[in-house]
């Protein structure tokens, strides 16, 4: 699956994407954030605050409980500031 | 369907020619509005950079103005949503609603700026005159902005 | 005391000239215009006539746009209205509001249509397609858009 | 005084506008409005329906219980349809 990052979330793990093999137990959105956060210091970092972040599946807004079967792209990052 | 126009880029864009191409497709009794403008915040701002999420962004504003043109009596949206460095002054975001009569097109102009504002992926960086950066959190009036369209 | 620039004129106006002297006099996070265009009321319009009450055409705008410039945070205001004959597509009048953050402008410009409608001294006869000829009546809509601003 | 007429009043009275000489007694934009009823039969039909006519004096907008001591112009107009 491929993993995209944005803002400081970008930032904080020094990676704007990444493909990753999930683990059979990772299976959502919730799940990927607790695997996520186990990978390295500049992870945990980025993701110290599980509450500020945002998640998009395949180009879709959602929340922590969404099940990533059949997802091929999820997007983490800080709250939106456009317009 | 009414026409309904999504743009996201790098170049500026002609408020002019947005709404003659908006009174061109007929029916406009009204046109509203909406340029957002890079703020110079007191003098301290050198320079905003807009981060997006290609390909997500024009999708979720195009869900957010079908959903505009589902709620109000329009005859046509434009968004146009740009990216990249800004100075104080340059625009940064351009919605135009045309309706017949006022009320849809101020309403449609107000839902799409407080969906974007919370629900289009972009990201601002400050870059300030000290030289320090940092990027804009959210205001806390943009969720309460919400509220008001839940149906 | 923010600029304030009120314009009774039987001439077209440019819309992109005065969101660009809004942005020149500094403040603006955010520009809300409003353009009424003459409808073509399905085929039936022929063209529009626009009388108005000189002198105090301008000055009633003036007194609404003041009251608009106590009431809402601005950074500045302009409003033309125009007078004369109209073909289907004209634009009639034009208000455009700028200010820090965006609810200001939105509620400075819907404010100010809902008041010039019913107390800007114009009126609008019809010339239709039939070459029959009447003046327009108000909406009833208009009167109930005047009480959401009731203090 | 100088009245002045807009619309379809300017229409059925057939004047733009008008110099008059009021009499003593009619001292309020209402008295105003009678006075003018009894002028002819085009003043009658401009103003047959008394409840739709609007009033400014000197420029603002005025009710009929507006006195006219002072005023240099009064007009009568129908409801309004700018914007």
């Amino acid at each position: 699956m491929k993993l995209v990052y944005f803002a400081w979330v970008r930032e904080r793990i020094g990676l704007t994407e990444e493909e990753v093999d999930l683990p059979a137990e990772v299976t959502t959105v919730g799940d990927l954030v607790g695997w996520l956060k186990s990978r390295g210091p500049e992870y945990e970092h980025a993701l110290a605050e599980p509450r500020v972040i945002r998640f998009a599946v395949d180009h879709v807004h959602a929340q922590r409980d969404r099940p990533l079967a059949g997802a091929r792209e999820v997007a983490l990052f800080p709250p939106m500031t456009g317009g | 369907m009414i026409p309904i126009r999504v743009v996201v880029q790098a170049g500026p864009f002609d408020v002019a020619a947005e709404i003659a191409r908006l009174k061109a497709a007929g029916g406009a009794g009204a046109i509203v509005t909406f340029t957002g403008v890079c703020r110079d915040e007191g003098g301290r701002l050198q320079a905003l950079e807009l981060e997006h999420y290609p390909g997500m962004a024009e999708e979720e504003i195009g869900r957010i103005a079908s959903e505009a043109a589902g709620r109000f009596e329009l005859a046509g949206l434009t968004v146009i949503h740009r990216y990249g460095r800004f100075s104080p002054g340059d625009d940064i975001v351009l919605v135009a609603a045309a309706s017949l009569h006022r009320q849809a097109a101020f309403e449609a102009a107000g839902f799409l700026m407080d969906y974007m504002k919370t629900k289009a992926p972009f990201w601002k960086k400050e870059r300030l005159a000290d030289a320090s950066e940092n990027w804009v959190g959210p205001r806390d009036g943009d969720d309460a902005a919400l509220d008001r369209w839940r149906k």
